[in-house]
């Protein structure tokens, strides 16, 4: 619950400084939702695939 | 990024952090239950979602990962 | 009664199913020591059968396995196999057990579960374990899971060719290693008993052919044939077999003559190691073999070829040296070490008729020498051959061959009795040799001096004889001549001793044999043996085979000096396989062997038979039935790297000291033949439940492909019939098997998920989802996968001819009859007691029920009529997982309380080998990726990620294992940490959850810190959700490990702490369960606290007053309370509320307010049974009409027999009021026997009472059914109706009216009432999420409390040292209740018995030098586990209240707080490592 | 101000001749002409040396916490009943007492080891406006009156209007008054303008996404990761910064752009509920970089989302050491 508070800070921020929203998604699946865990990893690949790939903050390893 | 995004080949890669006891589970399930869902996903399994130090979202954004999930 | 010192402190538990093992692992985790008694090879039971399990469709071999493995590692329990109960005597506390153990015939200490045995195996049967739907070798186990994970071998015992064979030659053995193409092996395996294959391959008289059990459904093997097959291909083979020779013993040994008894015994001889030499008279070796058997039998390269073989393993036959002659016997026994005489019996026996002597006669054994040896032997036209053996056979056919004209046999009795073998008359007859049979010689007639006729004389049959062939008996006055060329006598043969002196001592027996001893082939004088003819008279190749190989064994100890005798006698007749039921078996003829023509082979000496090739050779070994499973080809022995097979184990007893029995043989499942009209056995695609859920299975038949058995395609519509053995009279099976409804619904389910177009159809009687959550899984089966359910019995099932397809016809509601067509039927087959039952009742000395399952008592479900030994699982009575895994623990619970003085005093510590040091150590990551069978190799490439893995930082070692959970894995796993000096693992397979412990075990075993070992998900996670991306499967896995294995490198050993544990318990609520819990406790010797809300003890039990089944339920309290307050371990507290319960798991403390105040118990576990209420209905005029009644206040009218039920006549009960509807879903479970026991009491006081119950299902399960149908018996009426249409009660008058809809008159029907009684059902208690919340445990969507696992930990919590029974869980009946109380007991003991409970080893840890003790961490922390130390000025984790969370971690900026096994570098490593 | 100058002095000396406090940290004239730095004095005839006034700049606070860490690290080898307290007096304006109520909300020390002069504040000065508004050549001499600052500098002199170059911190403060103090100094100051606190952020918010980024990376790109920031920061107290910690090591230390960025957005990210607005940091930055406008945002979301104010109350909890039912819970996400 702490938890929570840090990531819905960490994701405004991370949005104000240019870094999308969709990036970082944060939800909940309980240990008898095998389901929703399912159509979590469809809608989050959805999301950010929708954004492209990531560019931003990126270290390029040479 | 445009020429990206035009190309359908792209998949995305991203990781999910996830607590041990709900979503690791959930996850499980899912699995035992054979529910098919796309391949993007890398889980990091953790105790809790309360063990996630901010930290790890940076980094795995500044590592390249496409996006970050983490679920509780 | 025992002292308690004189009990013993070990507990046997008899059957391993899933009862079983939780029983023992109970036992076994407090303290106990246990023998587990398991009739089959492995342990699991049928739950290691099952696919799935309701209602949550977990994977069965998924949990269970966890189980197995935990058993089958403990060092408390022993397993025991293959064992039988013959007897238990003694008392309770200490009864001694006597044990009867089959051989396995593999040694579990060696086997390493490898499976090259079951490679090499060319024997296939049925696998039973997969409904034999598959095929299995004779050495096996179950399931690659299985435990003992090592093999075993099914032996039905000798085969009859191989008993039969005088050689004793594994006959069933070289036929199956023909059929598989073996034919080295088989020719090896001949040779093993016999060195001449290539001769009895052509001329044995095969008594095993006549054994042949396949003899019995059409025509015996042709066993001789195969074996010259084999023995041929040998001959003409570049490299012939030779046996491997011992090391030279320095001994030389003579043997006399070289026929096949001299020369077997030469051949052993010499594979020992010993010098041999033969002496042969003749310039020809093989003694009978080369001058007896004529050329066209057995061509003489052949036998050179054969002799060849012998005199290359060093062999020195001396031929033209006779005996007696050229060398004096007494020099041979001055120069040998040990003679062997084999001369066999060269002269033939004399007819004593006048005129014998005369030219022209010839003896049959002097004519075959000397044709043999290549002379010529001029016979004329006509020539008569006296005699009926295989020597006037050779003689007469050779005659043919010399080219006489008219060759005749003479002989005095009939076809019938001729000694001759029957292919060899045979193949005469085919070649125009006449017999006369009933003719014996009189005198030869001469002219000449030459022989020119015989008189003869008829005979008829007589009495029978000493051979017991019919005597022959001249017929006065019928003599007759017959005019000749010649004539060979051949009517026996005898031995030619001349050359043995008399001086040597051997004794002769009067017919001039030497006597011998039967087993070791010696002779009266030391240092001579004898064999063969010599010693039985004239016999076959094959006897004298046996002779020479059994003289050589003799000649072996007795130059060793050891007893020649001992131990050698071997009864072949016993154990033979011969009781086969064969009345099933197809029949198959006989391959032909084939032969040259008749006209093709009577001119010369060709030899007649062709032989076989390859494949009719295979195709006539396939024939055999494999009557004994094991045909001892021994290929197992060879395969065997480890040494681990013995064929030669035998049946074992044994005594074993207990203080306790648990009985858990389970069940057995219904034989569905026995209801003929569904067609099981006959109808291909009818099968049963239990097949059926081995076809979903993954690792079953069909890999989890859902097929038809008759053409395995994939079928459409599907019908599941239930109640196939169960509540049907016709075939005694009166009860109700409790959990079919149930497994039709899930395997419909599981089947859909297999298959997506499936249509599943469920045939029933009533739904029977009486469990907890059963009733949502039945409705999402019929609404999220449309899953038909008809409530119907079908009458017949066709099959159709073309399609294989069945036709259903089953009767409608409003009794009209429907017709519809099945690709596949399942019959949900019911749960019968054990086979066993009757036999282990008696050893055990407990009674079973009328049904033949055990006998409980009704106030302890799990003690059985014998004190001290108790019952648990299905053998006391059909019923589910969790209710067999309550009573395992319950009746663990029993014995334990019958034992607590004794606990710990058999056991075992555990002891792990001292931990590897790391220091300075470098990283050396070892990965073991798994194929989890095909569930992770079927998608993923796992070799590839195997040799990804090679390419990744630190790894040392990668290998692939088919399942790295079994036993075997885990002992090759422990030898590679040791041998690669690893000080990391890796393990790409499961997930974490259900495995990590198991292989953090291996490590530990192997001496690496539990801890330095990491895993990588990548079947739940990876391949079973991506199924159809098996490329991208494949990437993932490999990212996958490599996170793990870069996590892997920072792992660090720990050393987890240690906590005290109180030894108290605290038990919330004092209802049934509450004081069951508190008395069981106190029998265990704990001490506990019952916390009690109401005013007094008993909560719901008060209300009742009797079961179903006649318990005196208001007696049976009254004396659980005496003992309550009379136990001073027990503190009682009413009226009690809990203020707040602080701690953890061994260390709780409790604030309570009672009326005196505020109490503090300390306590180390809590026990939950707070119990349920009542549900109070507002619906059908209840509160409103004083005649609407709940079936409890119903009941407490009857049994105080109330003077206004009197008057009531008409009666009508309304079931499921309240429940199974959208507001409570779920089943209250005793309902309807409450309904039906209040009815059949109404009925018994006045049977003139019209009584009828409206109910949705009857959920009579078990033997409550017997109740149910008692009450239709009693004419007590039940309505059925559906949800949507319930019934309407309204006043009418002074009386009520109920108006329902009667399905099978379709109409309203208004039924009259002075009493509606409902069955209102169970509402959970309220208070029990705020206690949850006090707990940290959950409860579940309708408020009671969730277990931790709903199969395998009904009654435990999530939370340790937090446990649950009674109404609490579930709506459950009182006997269930004290089932359930008794288990929690079980499970709280575990704890309880423990000085120390070991802590979390991944707890977190500061950093000093970080910590600014800032205090953020100790806000965070939700178990107050760590706390700013102000002196120190950082902050300090108590290591014994870390659960490990980690929320003080990401709370601390300064990353001064890290977690082992989750610390900052690990996380970090796997995130650098995504990409 | 003359008036609390003096007044102070008085309290300064009391408080070191009655040993209430072991040393006083307050300002003093700097060496550069319109400049105060910090003073620390122990003797009573030193308080002569302090200053109040709008050339104020630093928070004392962070000295308050270097003082007693340092103190309590000495004290470390003796014995616990042996330790002695030391007691410290700062000169405190609004946003100095609230990092003091951050760090006694972290326990960083006790209420009684700090002994709070508090004086009200109407702004400083920010050195690089001043300059600017000096026209940008380096400041020869410089008065202060009446809310007029004249500066002379080598290319003449100029007047300026004090208001003009206040710290933007200073112009929308809420708390330019002591939260928490034992002792008050001079009158409360008037109001500032708190209404426009969130204006420029508010203003960012509203551009596109990649405009913030490239604001965000630009401003970055000027950062040479001298750590200025962090030293003057009184929250920035950590004994050893996660930017300088091995095992793991979060943030390379080259010259990569994603590194700076990770560094100062984590940095920025540990002020949730713990940012006083100080100006601190953004006054000793040497390159300029604009901290305050990604600061302001982590503020005005504490505000927003979890009523916090970071520092503003005695009573508060650190608002990421709880949570509230009340929580938003519209940043997570249903499938």
């Amino acid at each position: 619950m702490v938890a929570r508070r840090k990531f819905a800070t960490l994701k405004s921020f991370l949005n104000y400084i240019g870094v999308e929203g969709d990036r970082t998604i944060f939800t909940w699946v309980s240990a008898s939702e095998g389901d929703r865990w399912a159509q979590v990893i469809k809608g989050a690949t959805e999301k950010i695939k929708a954004l492209g790939p990531a560019s931003k903050m990126v270290k390029t390893v040479a | 990024m445009a020429e990206n995004l035009a190309n359908k080949e792209w998949e995305p890669k991203f990781v999910a952090i996830v607590c041990n006891w709900c979503t690791y589970a959930g996850a499980d399930l899912a699995g035992i239950s054979r529910i098919q869902y796309p391949t993007n996903v890398r889980i990091i399994r953790v105790p809790c979602t309360g063990r996630i130090n901010p930290f790890y979202i940076v980094k795995a954004l500044q590592s390249g990962a496409d996006g970050v999930l983490v679920s509780g | 009664m025992l002292k308690n010192d004189e009990k013993v402190g070990a507990v046997m538990v008899v059957g391993s199913g899933i009862a079983g093992i939780q029983a023992s692992l109970d036992l076994a985790n407090s303290g106990m020591k246990v023998y587990l008694v398991e009739n089959g090879i492995s342990i699991g039971g049928v739950m290691a059968q099952l696919d799935k399990t309701f209602p949550t469709n977990d994977c069965s071999a998924c949990i269970l396995s966890p189980k197995l493995v935990e058993v089958g590692r403990h060092p408390n329990v022993t397993i025991m196999t293959r064992r039988t109960v013959e007897a238990v005597e003694g008392e309770p506390g200490k009864f001694k057990i006597k044990l009867t153990s089959a051989p396995r015939y593999v040694n579990l200490d060696k086997c390493t579960g490898c499976g090259d045995c079951a490679k090499v195996c060319p024997v296939n049967v049925k696998a039973e374990f997969n409904g034999n739907l598959s095929e299995r070798q004779a050495i096996y186990r179950h399931f690659p899971q299985a435990i003992p994970s090592g093999f075993a071998i099914d032996k039905l015992g000798t085969s009859p060719c191989k008993a039969n064979c005088p050689t004793h030659i594994s006959v069933q053995g070289y036929v199956a290693l023909i059929g598989q193409g073996k034919f080295k092996e088989a020719l090896k395996l001949i040779k093993k008993d016999n060195p001449f294959p290539i001769v009895c391959g052509r001329v044995c008289n095969h008594p095993c052919e006549t054994a042949c059990m396949r003899g019995k459904v059409d025509e015996p093997i042709d066993i001789m044939h195969l074996k010259r097959f084999v023995a041929d291909l040998d001959l003409n083979s570049d490299t012939r077999y030779l046996p491997e020779k011992k090391e030279n013993k320095g001994k030389k040994v003579a043997i006399i003559g070289s026929g096949p008894s001299g020369l077997t015994c030469a051949y052993y001889l010499a594979i020992e190691g010993y010098d041999v030499e033969v002496f042969e008279a003749l310039p020809m070796a093989g003694g009978w073999m080369a001058v007896g058997i004529p050329e066209y039998r057995l061509p003489k390269d052949v036998l050179r070829a054969e002799i060849k073989v012998i005199e290359d393993l060093g062999v020195k036959i001396h031929l033209n040296t006779r005996i007696g002659k050229d060398i004096p016997f007494e020099k041979l026994k001055k120069d040998y070490d040990a003679i062997f005489i084999g001369c066999g019996t060269m002269k033939s026996s004399r007819m004593n008729i006048p005129g014998q002597d005369m030219r022209g006669v010839i003896q049959g054994v002097d004519y075959l020498t000397q044709i043999n040896l290549g002379k010529q032997v001029p016979l004329g036209d006509k020539v008569a051959v006296i005699g009926g053996g295989n020597v006037a056979m050779d003689a007469v056919r050779t005659a043919v061959r010399t080219g006489s004209k008219d060759v005749f046999i003479l002989y005095r009795r009939t076809r019938a009795e001729m000694p001759a073998a029957n292919e060899e008359i045979e193949e005469a007859l085919e070649e125009g040799i006449k017999m006369e049979f009933l003719v014996a010689p009189k005198r030869v007639i001469g002219k000449d001096g030459k022989a020119a006729a015989l008189e003869c004389v008829r005979m008829e049959l007589g009495e029978p004889d000493k051979s017991g062939r019919r005597r022959p008996v001249e017929i006065k006055g019928s003599e007759f001549i017959i005019e000749c060329d010649s004539i060979i006598p051949a009517i026996g043969q005898e031995a030619d001793l001349s050359f043995l002196p008399k001086e040597s001592g051997v004794s002769v027996s009067e017919w001039s044999n030497i006597n011998y001893d039967p087993v070791t082939f010696a002779t009266n004088v030391p240092g001579i043996f004898a064999g063969g003819d010599v010693v039985t008279g004239p016999q076959t190749v094959v006897k004298a085979v046996y002779s020479g190989k059994e003289a050589a064994k003799s000649i072996d100890l007795y130059l060793q000096g050891m007893d020649i005798k001992a131990g050698r006698e071997k009864d072949w007749t016993k154990d033979l396989a011969d009781k086969a039921d064969v009345s099933n078996v197809p029949k198959s003829p006989r391959v032909k062997y084939p032969h040259l023509k008749p006209q093709d082979r009577v001119t010369n000496f060709r030899e007649v038979g062709v032989g076989f090739d390859e494949a009719q050779a295979i195709a006539e070994a396939l024939r055999c039935l494999n009557c004994g499973i094991c045909s001892e080809c021994y290929q197992c022995v060879e395969a065997c790297i480890a040494k681990a097979i013995d064929h030669d184990m035998t049946v074992q007893e044994e005594t074993i000291e207990v203080g306790a029995v648990i009985a858990s043989p389970g069940f057995e499942i219904f034989d569905a033949r026995l209801r003929g009209e569904y067609g099981y056995g006959i109808y291909k695609n009818v099968i049963s439940a239990i097949q059926f859920e081995r076809i979903l299975s993954a690792s079953g038949p069909y890999f989890g492909h859902v097929q038809r058995i008759s053409d395995g395609k994939e079928p459409k519509k599907i019908a599941f019939i239930q109640c196939v053995g169960s509540r049907d009279v016709s075939c005694d099976n009166s009860w109700c098997s409790s959990v079919c409804c149930m497994y039709a619904t899930k395997e419909a389910i599981i089947g859909k998920e297999h298959a997506k177009g499936l249509e599943p159809t469920i045939f029933y009687m009533d739904i029977r989802a009486h469990g907890k959550d059963f009733d949502r899984f039945v409705n999402r089966a019929k609404e999220e996968y449309g899953i038909r359910y008809i409530r119907s019995m079908p009458s017949t099932i066709k099959e159709l001819q073309q399609t294989n397809n069945l036709l259903i016809k089953y009767v409608n509601q409003d009794g009209t009859f429907t017709e519809e067509e099945f690709d596949m039927v399942v019959l949900s087959v019911g749960l019968m007691p054990p086979k066993e039952a009757k036999k282990l009742a008696a050893s055990l000395g407990i009674e079973l029920e009328e049904h033949g399952f055990c006998k409980t008592s009704l106030e302890n479900p799990v003690q059985t009529s014998r004190p001290g030994v108790f019952v648990c699982g299905a053998f006391g009575g059909p019923k589910d997982i969790p209710e067999t895994v309550m009573e395992a623990s319950a009746a663990a619970a029993c014995a334990e309380g019958l034992l607590a003085s004794r606990r710990g005093t058999m056991i075992t510590p555990v002891e792990n080998p001292e931990e590897k040091d790391l220091r300075g150590q470098p990283v050396r990551t070892g990965v073991f990726v798994c194929h989890c069978g095909i569930n992770i190799g079927g998608v993923v490439d796992v070799p590839a990620v195997r040799d990804y893995a090679k390419t990744l930082p630190t790894v040392v070692y990668a290998a692939d294992n088919l399942f790295t959970c079994s036993q075997d894995t885990a002992v090759k796993m422990a030898e590679v940490i040791k041998e690669e000096n690893l000080t990391r693992v890796v393990v790409a397979s499961c997930s974490p959850r259900t495995h990590e412990g198991l292989f953090q075990e291996n490590c530990e075993k192997a001496g690496l810190n539990r801890y330095l070992f990491e895993m990588a998900n990548i079947r739940d996670q990876d391949s079973w959700v991506h199924m159809h991306e098996p490329e991208k499967a494949t990437a993932k896995a490999k990212d996958l490990l490599r996170m793990a294995v870069a996590k892997a490198q920072y792992l660090k050993p720990l050393k987890p702490g240690q906590l005290a544990v109180n030894h108290q318990a605290l038990v919330i609520g004092g209802g049934l369960a509450g004081i069951t819990v508190a008395l069981s406790l106190a029998d265990q010797g704990f001490a506990s606290f019952i916390i009690e809300k109401e005013e007094r003890l008993g909560g719901n039990y008060n209300h009742l007053y009797k079961t179903l089944e006649g318990l005196d339920t208001k007696a049976h309290l009254k004396g659980l309370l005496e003992k309550v307050y009379n136990n001073p371990l027990i503190t009682v507290v009413t009226s009690a509320q809990i203020k707040k319960i602080e701690g953890f798991i061994g260390n709780y403390k409790t604030t309570v307010i009672a009326k005196d105040g505020e109490k503090v118990f300390e306590h180390g576990v809590v026990l939950v049974a707070t119990g349920a209420y009542e549900n109070r209905p507002k619906e059908y005029l209840y509160g409103q009409n004083d005649k609407v009644k709940t079936q409890r206040e119903l009941e407490k009218l009857l049994y105080e027999k109330d003077p206004q039920l009197a008057a009531v006549k008409n009666v009508v009960m309304i079931q499921c009021v309240g429940s199974r509807e959208k507001e409570r879903p779920y089943c209250s479970r005793y309902c309807c026997s409450e309904a039906i026991k209040n009815a059949l009491e109404l009925k018994a006081a006045d049977p003139s009472r019209d009584i009828t119950i409206i109910y949705r299902d009857i959920r009579t399960f078990s033997f409550k059914e017997d109740y149910y149908k008692k009450a239709r018996e009693a004419n007590i009426k039940f309505i059925v109706y559906e949800e949507e249409r319930k019934p309407q009660v309204v006043a009418a008058g002074d009386k009520l009216e109920v108006k329902v809809f009667d399905p099978i008159l379709n109409e309203q029907v208004t039924l009259p009432a002075d009493i509606v009684a409902l069955s209102v059902g169970v509402v959970p208690n309220p208070e029990n999420a705020a206690i949850g919340q006090m707990l940290k445990v959950p409860t579940n969507q309708d408020g009671f409390f969730l277990e931790a696992h709903v199969k395998l930990r009904p009654v435990d919590f999530a939370t340790d040292g937090v446990f649950m029974c009674g109404m609490s869980h579930s709506p459950k009946f009182s006997d269930e209740t004290v089932t359930q109380a008794n288990a929690a007991v079980s499970r709280a003991c575990t704890i309880l018995t423990l000085d120390y409970i070991e802590a979390e080893g991944k707890t977190a840890y500061v950093n000093k030098e970080r910590c600014s003790a800032c205090g953020l961490c100790e806000i965070n922390c939700p178990y107050s586990a760590i706390a700013v130390d102000v002196n120190e000025g950082c902050a300090v984790v108590n290591t014994v209240l870390c659960k490990g969370c980690g929320v003080c971690t990401a709370s601390c900026r300064m990353n001064a707080v890290d977690l082992n096994g989750f610390n900052n570098e690990e996380v970090v490593a796997q995130i650098y490592n995504l990409n | 101000m003359e008036n609390i100058e003096t007044k102070l002095r008085e309290e300064a000396q009391r408080l070191l001749l009655e040993k209430k406090a072991d040393v006083i940290i307050g300002y003093e004239k700097g060496t550069l002409p319109l400049t105060a730095t910090p003073c620390f004095i122990t003797r009573p005839e030193e308080a002569e040396k302090l200053i109040w006034n709008n050339l104020c700049t630093q928070n004392l606070a962070k000295f308050v916490h270097d003082l007693i860490t340092a103190h309590k690290n000495s004290q470390k080898r003796v014995k616990p009943e042996d330790r002695k307290k030391k007691v410290i007096g700062v000169v405190a304006r609004g946003c100095t007492t609230r990092s003091i109520i951050i760090h006694l909300q972290e326990r960083q020390y006790d209420r009684g080891e700090v002994y709070i002069i508090g004086v009200p504040c109407d702004g400083y000065v920010e050195s690089k406006k001043l300059r600017t508004a000096a026209g940008g050549a380096d400041i020869i001499e410089g008065d202060m009156e009446g809310g007029q600052i004249k500066v002379k500098t080598a290319e003449g002199e100029k007047t300026v209007a004090l208001k003009e170059v206040l710290s933007d911190s200073c112009r929308t403060c809420r708390y330019n008054n002591p939260i928490i103090s034992d002792v008050m100094v001079g009158s409360p100051a008037p109001a500032m303008n708190p209404e426009a606190e969130y204006d420029q952020v508010k203003e960012f918010e509203a551009k596109s996404i990649e405009e913030r980024w490239a604001y965000f990376t630009k401003e970055m790109a000027k950062c040479i990761r001298c750590n200025a920031c962090r030293q003057a920061c009184p929250s920035c107290y950590c004994p050893t910064c996660f930017a300088e910690q091995s095992m793991p090591q979060w943030v390379g230390i080259g010259e990569d752009a994603t590194d700076t960025q990770v560094f100062q957005f984590m940095r920025l990210y540990h002020m949730v509920g713990r940012c006083v607005d100080c100006g601190s940091c953004v006054a000793v930055c040497p390159m300029g970089v604009d901290l305050r406008n990604f600061l302001k945002k982590i503020d005005k979301d504490c505000w927003e989302m979890f009523g916090n104010r970071a520092g503003s109350s005695m009573e508060d909890m650190p608002p990421l050491g709880k949570f509230s039912e009340n929580d938003k819970e519209d940043f997570i996400y249903n499938p």
